[in-house]
């Protein structure tokens, strides 16, 4: 079998930022027809690569080629023009407008005078919708759209142009289940229509699954490309990261303490109901759900940021209050929010000063803070959670999503909580560095942490918890002792079929 | 029930439901406290109302479209002196003697070309530089003042044409010419925001600049277009005033920028950008108008006009986001 | 040789844009008029910039919080007039201490404003402005206010002279070191960058964002205070408008020293330069003698090339990148 | 009867402040007149307005202090077709104005202008510096009538009593106190030698006068307009030298008087002016101190 000719080649791209050197002469070719995996660790530089090819970016050196022909790309619009379609890591909507023109951001079909014609927009528009099979329509607004849904949204964009190449940046970060089989079937229609695609993400059981061809960048430079039918995980992550990774888990030997957080009867305006559960000190709980099944809302409860409505929460052994999160953090409670950039970090601010933000009343010489101790600080979590940055002086905005979550997990495991909750704590980080995040969270909680983990991935909750609290709708459902948890039963139990418990 | 209902009302509109609560107030302690036998909802003093509010409202409509579009233009009420200016040296002008009342649609074109010119040069600086519009404008606004200065030195410019201002005080279908235009230029800028790619493209744009830079949406150019857009509606409004008053003190138009930035406000659109409404921004003008006007009805002396309007505005500003907020489980953050 | 590339040039540019820029103006005034860089100019110019740069220092903190304080020039009419009027009532030691109890309570209740019931600044600032208007004039009925003894020791804030320097000078470099080390050494100061950066982040971390936006506006109306204070010492006497129109002069000295009006970044020491390249500026026109309507067109100038200096050198580029 | 008023800018200065008083507590003492006081911050569209609420209010007369001669014409044409008579107080109208309204009442502040230049070119002579001296003059707010005027009529008349004086630099003080000692501040350094300063009013000329006692500065003659009671007690220390006596008082009670004459179908002179003053240290005693 002769080799198509590829749809896009790269040639010896070079991007560099101040102080960064984000890709060092990266080739790459992408065949029409193919689903073309991309994989490395946290600030590889796999999105610099693609906003290189989605216009976004200028190389500093090296050459685009699609279909043969070197082509410069100077914004988005002519990048769209040559056929590639590139559907952001990051949300990137405009959320006070309706779906429609959201999808159709930038190229609205007009009808003269440069007049909107809305006909022909909303029924492009909700053919669209129609095949991702999503639940609302094009004059939905997208503010009142879930995460995932508004994920949809974009990916929605990418059914909109005869498309020769589509990028996907980790598009499954925020999807249930039903909606990435549906954007896999999308996948596939694109794949059947010989257009090529490239897919980024660090879930494993994905990238096994549709894709064909696995290429592998590490610190900006290109590890070479493979079949994906000729690897394995072991393999692929031995290219990311130079070396094996140890997946088991060690069955937890350490003996579960004294109850260290229970809820009773907890219940939150509209966001949830009836909530009762325990956490033992040394247990990892684990909160499985669909998005919207309430369980960023208990979390935020417990830290104090929402008003609960009735019920009540005790630490070790005693009611609590939590009327603010600096309550929640006196008392040994840390949350690692759901949305890094949103509520975990402030972007202009440095590396170091996020790491130290909660403490910094505390860690003072005299009036002032005590920068040592804060680089102190800094540098220990820089090096066991390995975060790839060149200082601490670094903004933490300039730095790599995943490198940025791990900021967030430094910054709340610094605190020395007794209760450590983590929303979504591996969103976006690669398999090393999600592995760590495991063992640490196990290791934690040998030490006698009492933790709560809340995701939206089902491998994750099952490999990382001691007990699983199923929710659905704001109630829980189910909770799993170790060992009784199947997947069957977990997904029985989050999608309300069976009873609630 | 019931108190649902109110409250869905108040957010549904909330600024006309302000102007009611105006009208009921003025009119009840106007009663008592006017010295004037004439209603305060009297015909003739709405429309003399919607008249008044026209100098301030037409600028305030460009404000509107610069700040859904994410900017803010501090140099309006500087740019509406200009084009007076223009407009009245145009007319008084030697070089158009000739012309009789033809002078006047050439004065016209002159005042609301150079408005344009200038709301490009605004736009052209923050777009080419990248200098946020807030900073822009503040610089512009002194410059501009400046200019204006430079232009007559420190005395009025004047140029009384009865024609024009028999034009500027006629009244057709009981509205005057002024709110005429007020009206027109509503109109023309709802559609334009609402209907247009423009429109839409300054919404995406005042609300996620990175998303409309990443969907290859040119900023650059819009952001410009918007701010001809503002140059020329406050030229436009100076070109209807001025018709009438037909002279221009230098400091004419000095704190327009922050009335009108309020009315803006007041009619719902976000600081921050990306949503607001052009009918709600005629509600702005119209409640501060209204307030004025009312104020002056029941007698208040300066020192409480002062300070009844700035508690107003903060009052006004506090129950909005009462009514908007969802309750006592809300984040709160 | 000293040989610098243009990247280089940029560079340097973003970490020291405004201070290059204040370098500059200066030796182009000094050049163009000798009598610009004298000492008595030079102290005369710090001492008439003192006022605007008290203010300027809380301005800087309200601004790197996240919000904007229009109220400043209205409120500080009603420091001076409050001060003036006292003094001859209940004697100028009385008088400072019931000024500035005044005016921090106005401060707190703008505070409170936007700090706890979470409204929107640039209004409420605004509304402020003119009630804070009305209430001085219902306060003086509108009149002069002047203190009938001429020789009171009150004069030692804005006239008299320690060892060769000027008091006004003198407080507001006290103040400034003060406050810039809040600013940037203390926790609070941290707060405040956190808060302006990214309010919801700063709340998710423990820090009440509404504690610290009301400290910021405290801060800011006890420098309002200071500068009505040395006002009103400075002259002894004051109309009901002294203050008017302040607002813009502080809040263009702000930027020009680099803070951002989204919040989160800036300086007291970039304020400061801030301050004085305004206070430079103006003088050096003056000196020119150049109408005053070409000094309005030249700062007008010159604040946008300074911006645009300051962030052509942060981003490395001297054109926008937007498209 | 109901007599409305539109004033200029009355929180501006304490000269509109005290005519603000002053015109209501008349209005009040004569059990005839209503009076509607309208104040339009110093904007002409609102005194546009407010002139066009009047009349819908349907007042008897209108007493106006106009933001600005000219563009209140049209404005005072209305109310003179809807039979309402204007009287302009204070600063007058443009002459295209003059057919609409009932009569005029006020300083004339170009003679005051005038009388500033005499008072200064006088006291040179006494001197005996008339053929050297060097005078700067700090004016009022930009654009303003009041300052325009008086700006006008000092530097016309100052050549014809003194033609060796010469004006050596004008910058403009906003009639604000801190302003004016600033722009002092710079003259003081870039002059060495000022014999004289000119200011349009009280306020400026005592924040000049303030900056010349810092700088050590002696020996400068000081003339004002509008006698403030800060330069009264300036002019009592021996400080300040001269100035023009204006009582918003009776620039209030004359307004009031001439709209009630007119009402009343008196006879009153077209041109409706008060008295204003030379006051100097000379003959300061012969007038009480100012109350604004
Ligand atoms: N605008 C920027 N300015 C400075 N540095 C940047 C910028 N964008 C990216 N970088 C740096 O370039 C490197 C590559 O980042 P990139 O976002 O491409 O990583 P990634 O492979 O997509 O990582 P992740 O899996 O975490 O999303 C990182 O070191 C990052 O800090
Ligand atoms: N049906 C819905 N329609 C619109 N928005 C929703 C809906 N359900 C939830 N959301 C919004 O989606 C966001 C995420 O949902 P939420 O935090 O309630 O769920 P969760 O159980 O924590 O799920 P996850 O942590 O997986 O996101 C919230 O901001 C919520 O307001
Ligand atoms: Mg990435
Ligand atoms: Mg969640």
């Amino acid at each position: 079998m002769n080799t198509p000719t590829p749809v896009l080649r790269l040639e010896n791209i070079v991007k560099t930022f101040p102080g960064v050197r984000a890709l060092d002469g990266v080739s790459l070719s992408v065949l029409p027809g193919e689903v073309h995996a991309l994989m490395g660790e946290n600030g590889a530089g796999k999105s610099t690569l693609m906003k290189v090819l989605g216009g976004i970016h200028q190389p500093d050196e090296g050459q685009v080629i699609v279909n043969e022909r070197p082509v410069v790309m100077n914004g988005p619009l002519e990048a769209k023009a040559l056929g590639i379609v590139f559907i952001h890591q990051e949300l990137s909507l405009a959320e006070e407008l309706s779906v429609a023109e959201n999808v159709y951001l930038g190229e609205l079909p007009t009808k003269g005078f440069g007049r909107v014609d809305w006909h022909e927009l909303y029924q492009k528009t909700d053919a669209i919708l129609a095949k991702l099979k999503v639940g609302f329509d094009a004059k939905t607004l997208v503010k009142d759209l879930s995460i995932a849904n508004q994920q949809m949204v974009e990916i929605a964009r990418a059914l909109t142009v005869e498309a020769k190449v589509v990028i996907f940046d980790e598009p499954t970060a925020s999807l249930t289940d039903a909606e990435k089989r549906v954007l896999f079937d999308v996948i596939s229609d694109l794949q059947a229509n010989d257009v090529g695609v490239v897919y980024i993400s660090h879930r494993m059981e994905e990238i096994f699954k549709i894709t064909d061809r696995i290429s592998v960048l590490r610190d900006g430079q290109y590890q070479g490309s493979v079949a994906t039918k000729d690897t394995d995980e072991e393999g692929v992550t031995q290219m990311m990261i130079g070396r094996k990774l140890d997946l088991t888990r060690k069955e937890s030997n350490h003996e579960l303490g004294k109850i260290a957080l229970e809820v009773r009867n907890l219940s939150s305006g509209k966001a949830f109901n009836d909530v009762s559960f325990q956490v033992r000190s040394g247990e990892v709980v684990g909160f499985y759900g669909l998005v919207g099944a309430g369980r960023t809302e208990i979390a935020e409860t417990l830290f104090g940021l929402r008003n609960k409505s009735s019920g009540e929460i005790l630490l070790n052994g005693e009611v609590i209050d939590v009327k603010s999160p600096r309550d929640a953090i006196e008392k040994g409670i840390s949350l690692v929010p759901e949305d890094r950039k949103g509520q975990g970090l402030v972007l202009g601010m440095n590396c170091r000063d996020n790491m130290t933000l909660p403490q910094v009343d505390d860690i003072t010489a005299g009036p002032f803070v005590a920068e040592g101790a804060e680089i102190a600080i800094f540098d220990q979590y820089r090096d066991s959670l390995d975060i790839r940055t060149p200082g601490w002086k670094q903004d933490v905005g300039n730095l790599s999503g995943g490198n940025q979550q791990k900021i967030v997990i430094a910054k709340w495991l610094s605190m020395k909580p007794n209760v450590l909750i983590v929303d979504e704590p591996t969103r976006g980080i690669d398999v090393g560095s999600k592995s760590e995040i495991h063992k640490l969270l196990r290791k934690l909680a040998s030490k006698g942490l009492a933790v709560i983990v809340i995701s939206s991935e089902m491998p994750e909750v099952m490999h990382v918890s001691d007990r699983i609290v199923a929710m659905y709708s704001g109630r829980v459902t189910r909770t799993f002792e170790c060992g009784e948890v199947t997947e069957d039963n977990l997904v029985q139990a989050i999608s309300g079929v069976s009873k609630l418990a | 029930m019931k108190s649902i209902n109110v409250k869905v009302l108040l957010k549904a509109s909330p600024i006309w439901i302000f102007i009611l609560f105006e009208l009921v107030f003025f009119s009840v302690a106007g009663s008592y406290l006017s010295l004037s036998d004439k209603a305060f909802m009297d015909v003739d003093n709405m429309l003399l109302l919607l008249k008044q509010s026209a100098p301030i409202g037409i600028i305030a409509m460009g404000m509107a479209i610069i700040m859904i579009n994410g900017n803010i233009d501090l140099s309006v009420g500087a740019t509406f002196a200009i084009a007076a200016i223009v407009l009245l040296e145009t007319m008084s002008s030697p070089m158009f003697e000739g012309l009789g009342d033809w002078v006047i649609p050439i004065a016209w074109g002159a005042a609301l070309l150079v408005g344009t010119l200038l709301g490009a040069i605004n736009g052209l600086i923050a777009w080419k530089t990248g200098v946020d519009a807030f900073i822009v404008t503040l610089g512009s606004m002194l410059g501009f003042r400046g200019l204006v200065f430079m232009f007559n030195g420190e005395n009025p410019t004047s140029h009384l044409n009865w024609t024009l201002v028999d034009f500027a005080e006629a009244q057709f279908l009981g509205l005057h010419t002024a709110t005429w235009f007020l009206l027109v230029v509503t109109a023309a800028i709802w559609y334009l925001m609402n209907r247009t790619v423009h429109g839409r493209n300054a919404y995406a744009i005042g609300n996620n600049r990175e998303a409309a830079v990443n969907a290859g949406i040119r900023v650059g150019p819009h952001m410009m277009i918007n701010f001809m857009l503002i140059g020329f509606l406050a030229a436009l409004s100076a070109v209807v005033f001025y018709s009438e008053s037909g002279s221009v003190n230098p400091n004419d138009g000095q704190l327009y920028e922050l009335w009108i930035i309020t009315a803006v406000v007041l009619g719902g659109t976000k600081l921050t950008g990306g949503s607001g409404s052009i009918l709600s921004t005629l509600g702005g003008v119209i409640a501060i108008q209204l307030l004025r006007k009312g104020l002056g009805h029941i007698g208040a002396d300066t020192s409480t006009v002062n300070l009844v309007i700035g508690s107003i505005l903060i009052l006004v500003l506090f129950l909005d986001r009462q009514i908007n907020i969802k309750g006592r489980e809300e984040l709160k953050v | 040789m000293l040989r610098l590339s243009k990247d280089e040039a940029i560079r340097f540019l973003g970490k020291q844009g405004i201070l290059a820029a204040f370098v500059i103006f200066m030796l182009v005034f000094a050049l163009a008029e000798a009598k610009f860089i004298s000492a008595d100019n030079v102290l005369s110019v710090i001492r008439s910039s003192a006022i605007i740069g008290v203010m300027a220092l809380g301005v800087t903190f309200v601004v790197v919080s996240g919000n904007l304080d229009l109220s400043i020039g209205s409120m500080m009419s009603f420091s001076t007039i409050v001060v003036l009027d006292l003094h001859d009532k209940i004697g100028p030691v009385l008088a400072i201490l019931a000024m500035f109890s005044l005016t921090l309570l106005l401060g707190a209740l703008i505070g409170f404003l936007v700090g706890y019931l979470r409204l929107n600044s640039l209004i409420v600032t605004l509304g402020m402005l003119s009630a804070i208007h009305g209430l001085t004039l219902t306060y003086s009925g509108g009149k002069n206010m002047d203190i009938s003894d001429k020789s009171s020791w009150f004069s030692f804030f804005g006239q008299d002279s320690v060892m060769g320097i000027p008091v006004p000078i003198l407080i507001f470099a006290l103040l400034a070191a003060l406050l810039g080390i809040i600013l940037s050494k203390t926790p609070f100061g941290r707060k405040i960058y956190a808060v302006g950066g990214n309010g919801t982040a700063a709340t998710f971390s423990g820090i009440s964002r509404s504690k610290t936006v009301f400290f910021c506006y405290l801060i800011s109306s006890f420098c309002v205070a200071t500068a009505g204070l040395i006002q009103a010492s400075r002259s002894l006497g004051s109309q009901n408008t002294v203050g008017q129109g302040l607002e813009l002069e502080v809040l263009a000295a702000v930027i020009l020293g680099g803070a951002s009006l989204l919040g989160g970044a800036g300086t007291i020491a970039k304020t400061v330069v801030g301050v004085l390249m305004l206070g430079f500026i103006q003088n050096g026109l003056l000196l020119m003698g150049l109408q005053f309507y070409v000094q309005f067109v030249v700062t007008w100038v010159i604040i946008i090339l300074a911006v645009w200096l300051d962030i052509a050198g942060k981003r490395g580029k001297l054109w926008s990148p937007l498209a | 009867m109901t007599i409305g008023i539109t004033q200029n800018n009355v929180g501006v200065d304490s000269y509109q402040t005290t005519y603000d008083k002053a015109f209501t507590e008349a209005a009040r003492a004569n059990p005839n007149i209503d009076a509607v006081v309208l104040d339009a911050g110093g904007d002409v569209a609102r005194q546009i307005a407010q002139v066009e609420d009047l009349i819908q209010q349907g007042v008897d007369a209108i007493i106006i202090w106009p933001t600005n001669g000219e563009a209140v014409v049209p404005a005072v044409r209305k109310a003179k077709r809807a039979g309402i008579p204007v009287i302009v107080t204070n600063s007058n109208i443009s002459k295209a104005g003059f057919d609409f309204i009932s009569a005029f009442s006020g300083p004339d502040n170009v003679t005051q202008g005038k009388r500033s230049a005499e008072i200064m070119c006088d006291k040179f002579k006494s001197m005996g510096i008339a053929s050297t001296a060097k005078v700067v003059h700090i004016t009022g707010q930009p654009g303003y009538t009041t300052a325009t005027e008086r700006a006008e009529g000092f530097e016309n008349r100052l050549p014809e009593v003194c033609p060796q004086v010469t004006v050596i630099d004008t910058q403009p003080g906003d009639w604000n106190r801190e302003k004016s000692q600033q722009v002092m501040e710079a003259f003081l350094v870039k002059y060495d030698n000022i014999d004289g300063v000119y200011a349009g009013d009280d306020n400026m000329g005592v924040g000049a006068l303030n900056a010349a006692k810092a700088a050590g500065r002696d020996g400068i003659i000081f003339v004002g307009a509008t006698n403030f009671a800060v330069g009264y007690e300036a002019m009592a220390a021996g400080e300040y030298w001269g100035s023009i006596y204006q009582s918003p008082v009776d620039d209030a009670k004359a307004a009031l008087q001439t709209a009630v004459d007119v009402l009343n179908g008196k006879d009153v002179p077209f041109l409706n002016y008060f008295d204003t003053p030379k006051i100097t240290q000379d003959n300061m005693s012969n007038y009480t101190k100012p109350v604004f």
